[in-house]
């Protein structure tokens, strides 16, 4: 049985602990590193030697360990593990021991490192095989399905009652008549209205002055000439042509023309 | 899987026609648009005879089910014309019709013969050629004779086709006002918003129903 | 031109052989995704032995530019893999795949159905959801079946898309199987004892396997 001294590992196996160490982030895991290291012993992976590789596993720690790199957790794991895999392969086997033995446990790790070989060399054949859009295509101009659509449109007598219904009931209410188009006083024409007065808007005035004659009397008409005037005049505003104030909530608005 | 070896050599010497057919054929078939002769000829390898490999693609297709075809200057894989019914798939969908045209047709229905003017003046909105469209294109109204009026206008009438849909046996079978009045079908009044609202038409645009919305202002 | 008509009458009678393979080109040629013989049925007058015309079709294309692939329980048309060297122009730059990636996506195509558990043993490391929701939006691999262990935990399996992108009829296809099964390397091996099935995650936490992680799918 070799001793375990992990200052007698060779200048070799120190030049590939380190420089595993160094490439630390370009490995997948503790069973990555045990799967690289595994290959420097060039033999077939099932005659591999599980003491031969704990050894050299926890001297790529220990060599980690030296130039005070942050292992992560499960490389201590894995390091702890394979000491104890290794103590029970030293150890004479204990008939009355709890658990599995050294060998069925190293078996095993033999099994998951041969088997994580096979999926990597696998998925190197995988992926050199012809791929889709790589190596074969597909068609390139498709000719979809046209799809014929039909439309069936329901109708039941009682959508039709129910409709001429509405109609009928509607007619209750007065029609829309052209003529009462002219209560209405448009933002064009109130925005046509105070361009024509606002030159001579010097002083502050109230919005209402700028307001057409005529239209204040009927309720209606004058509504519809405050709405668009209002309109019209923040348009204004907004175009730079006139100032505005208010004093206070709901006291009058004034304008005149902007300060050039 | 095939495996023939690309023919890196033949940047010196063309491969043989038959090779030259298959690279024709996998061209064709991937390319994403007809593709010219010109095209085809930089795409294959130096020294090729593509007009050659294409007659005989263009034959060895010949009576298939897909067909090289000429479109234009340039070829394309089309499926062969006698088999354009496998690429069809019927869906018939059943659809609602829309407010206007189920207002319509039963004004056409109650009223018959009716002009469009009249559809107009009942309905209070303009009825578009659309809704009348589908009416006439599902054969439940057709043209009646035109009314003896200045102008001499259209009327429309419903058809056999819409006794057959509704199950009547005339339109004299349509519920009167008074019925519907009786079956509560005309005191039903619908919410005061879809009536005096701003109700969208068919082709989108909103016709105002409505002359007193500016109360908002008072 | 080809001026044959459609068989109008086969809804009675079947076409003959010949004229049921001109279809099934045509609906081949016409369509990117394989389909499944089922749909080919469907879509062929009735009375067709679309099983018979495939093996013609597929045979009529041997050796030829295009070939008919047998994609799962699909059928799709296909160029040539030997002439990928003509289709610089049809190449879709696919997304280069991580290490993680292309090792979990060969785990699940020789180990299908496998458990998320079962891909961390085998790897050694844990599995982030970013690999697998990598795979899941190629559409290479998809949810299988739950095992019916404690914590019925979901399972991956590959894809008829996964199939078809390598060119593939069944996993069977798939590279050395027969000798990794041979050897045992697929058996589903449990460590001896409880402590090996202790593997840290990504975030140094030790999860037990045996308590299948994949609950968060749930």
């Amino acid at each position: 049985m070799e001793s375990v001294n992990t200052s007698e590992i060779n200048i070799e196996e120190r030049i590939a602990a380190e420089s595993l160490v160094i490439d630390i982030d370009g490995f997948e895991g503790p069973l990555d590193v045990l799967l690289t290291l595994a290959r420097t012993q060039k033999v077939d992976m099932r005659k591999i030697s599980i003491l031969q590789l704990a050894r050299q596993y926890l001297a790529f720690v220990e060599a980690a360990k030296r130039i005070r790199l942050e292992l992560a957790a499960d490389y201590l794991v894995m390091a702890a593990w394979l000491a104890f895999i290794k103590s029970r392969l030293l150890l004479p086997q204990d008939a009355s021991a709890d658990g599995p033995s050294g060998e069925e446990l190293a078996a095993h790790l033999a099994f998951q490192l041969e088997r994580l070989e096979a999926m990597r060399r696998s998925a190197a054949q995988l992926m050199a095989r012809d791929q889709l859009g790589r190596d074969f295509f597909v068609r390139g101009i498709p000719e979809n399905l046209t799809l014929k659509k039909s439309y069936v449109y329901k109708a039941t007598v009682l959508d039709l009652m129910q409709a001429y219904a509405r109609l009928r009931t509607k007619e209750n209410f007065k029609p829309l008549h052209i003529e009462e188009r002219d209560k209405i006083f448009s933002m064009e024409q109130a925005l046509e209205c105070m361009k024509s007065l606002i030159g001579h808007a010097i002083e502050w005035s109230t919005l209402e002055q700028f307001m057409p004659d005529g239209w204040l009397s009927d309720p209606k008409r004058r509504r519809s000439v405050k709405a668009s005037t209002f309109a019209a005049m923040l348009e204004l505003v907004k175009l730079g042509k006139l100032d505005l104030r208010q004093s206070d909530t709901f006291s009058p608005i004034e304008i005149r023309q902007k300060e050039q | 899987m095939n495996n023939r070896q690309p023919p890196i050599e033949s940047l010196f010497e063309a491969p043989e026609i038959g090779e030259q057919e298959r690279m024709l054929e996998a061209i064709l078939f991937a390319t994403i648009e007809p593709i010219s002769k010109k095209r085809l000829e930089e795409r294959m390898p130096h020294g090729c005879d593509v007009s050659e490999a294409l007659v005989n693609v263009k034959k060895r297709f010949e009576g298939r089910g897909v067909h090289l075809m000429h479109v234009g200057d340039a070829y394309a894989f089309r499926t062969a014309p006698d088999l354009g019914f496998l690429m069809q798939k019927e869906s018939v969908e059943t659809r609602k019709l829309s407010r206007a045209a189920i207002e319509t047709l039963s004004i056409i229905a109650y009223h018959q013969p009716v002009s469009r003017a009249e559809i107009e003046e009942i309905r209070g909105v303009s009825v578009s050629s659309g809704t009348i469209d589908i009416l006439l294109e599902l054969e439940w109204i057709k043209l009646g004779r035109r009314r003896m009026t200045p102008g001499r206008p259209v009327t429309f009438i419903v058809t056999q086709v819409f006794l057959d849909h509704f199950g009547m046996e005339s339109s004299k079978d349509l519920p009167g006002i008074k019925e519907l009045r009786d079956s509560g079908l005309l005191d039903n009044r619908p919410p005061p918003g879809a009536i005096l609202g701003v109700v969208p038409n068919e082709n989108g645009e909103e016709v105002d129903n409505n002359q007193d919305q500016d109360d908002m202002f008072d």
